[in-house]
């Protein structure tokens, strides 16, 4: 079992674009990394049978997620000579527009880095225990599925 | 032996409530039978259960007071 | 042939993390957008034969750069069902740790944003006229190769 | 007619200078021939011709003064 500590991957509400940038910033002192890959998820205004989505409301399992999230992670330094990844997930609400997911995953070539990024997020999108309520404009709600 | 139970999403809509306890169930195959006659609307759905956070994918024997949790298809990210 | 104008994409120096975030947040009023895939290219301190490398000088035949964009971005808008695609790429002198190349493509569902991203990534580095002399912390310098 | 060459990277550097014209060449093999006469070192390097901002893969005629440039192998990103 490795030495890294769980970490929290959740917050309060929309992930903001500033974030974002500081999260990029921050990697300027790593000088072995030659490729980012980014992923972020926002929220669609979806058109349902319900009427339009104007919110994505998400709650988690969070213990659970936080342990599986560090099994993914154990498993993707493991496979893929990446120098670092984040992951950060929205709680509650998230408007249209906004994004709800972070996935961040560097390596000193690019292969690395893409291959993982969107490994990390198939993962993410199958195996946490995460859901998604979407509220419409008439305020009705469905349970978002993931296809 | 006690279960607690907590349930997510579109469950916790159904039984109106996130957290209960249920008292002498030996084994999930026994809890899933009580959720369903309690809660009919929930035999005809999708989960998956996890017990001391683990999803298990046989019946499972209690050994000792749990934490059982049923959750629906994940639709995060 | 498509009236999509011919865009520049070359600027001066390093791409900042704070123009990445306003590209990001511009996107949040297109709502239909459900993912976005962004791949940052960063200036490596390669260890050499000349030395360590402190940055990387970067020069391009900027008209046929841009021609050839323009047709990899017809390519991939005929190719992907993406909703937005926007490429950056450095010109002049960025030092190890800053940023090169920005690649930025959003589509309704997350497979299209990936997928097109790294399409465009690979073809940049094998299409464009853009070369980078690498600046050795003792003012040698080699020009470098992609792999 | 009068040919408008352009050198780029380290192509630049083996010449000195990144523009010049020649003249009376009438074809892409003869400008190889005379660019290779004048840098021996470029005889043995590997690079693309661009004609008017088209790559070209076989000797190609000018028809009419002509841009040409010299590409070594290309490293953005």
């Amino acid at each position: 079992m490795s030495e890294r500590k769980i970490k929290n991957i959740f917050s309060q509400g929309p992930i903001p674009a500033t974030f974002i940038a500081e999260s990029i910033q921050k990697h300027s002192s790593q000088t072995a990394i030659g490729g980012h890959s980014i992923f972020l998820g926002q929220v669609r205004a979806d058109e349902t049978e319900q009427g339009k989505v104007k919110a994505i409301d998400y709650t988690a399992f969070e213990e659970m997620a936080l342990e599986k999230m560090h099994q993914i992670r154990e498993e993707i330094f493991a496979k893929y000579p990446i120098t670092c990844m984040h992951v950060h997930h929205s709680l509650g609400q998230v408007q249209a527009g906004e994004i709800c997911l972070f996935v961040f995953s560097s390596s000193a070539h690019r292969k690395a880095a893409i291959d993982s990024c969107n490994e990390i997020v198939e993962r993410i999108k199958a195996e946490l225990p995460i859901w998604g309520k979407e509220i419409m404009e008439n305020d009705s709600h469905q349970w978002k599925v993931n296809k | 032996m006690k279960v607690e139970l907590t349930l997510f999403g579109q469950l916790a809509d159904i039984a109106g409530r996130t957290k209960f306890q249920l008292q002498d169930i030996p084994d999930t195959d026994t809890l899933q039978k009580k959720i369903h006659e309690m809660y009919p609307e929930m035999a005809n759905m999708s989960y998956s259960i996890a017990v001391n956070k683990k999803t298990i994918h046989e019946n499972t024997v209690f050994e000792g007071d749990a934490n059982v949790a049923l959750l629906p298809p994940f639709s995060g990210g």
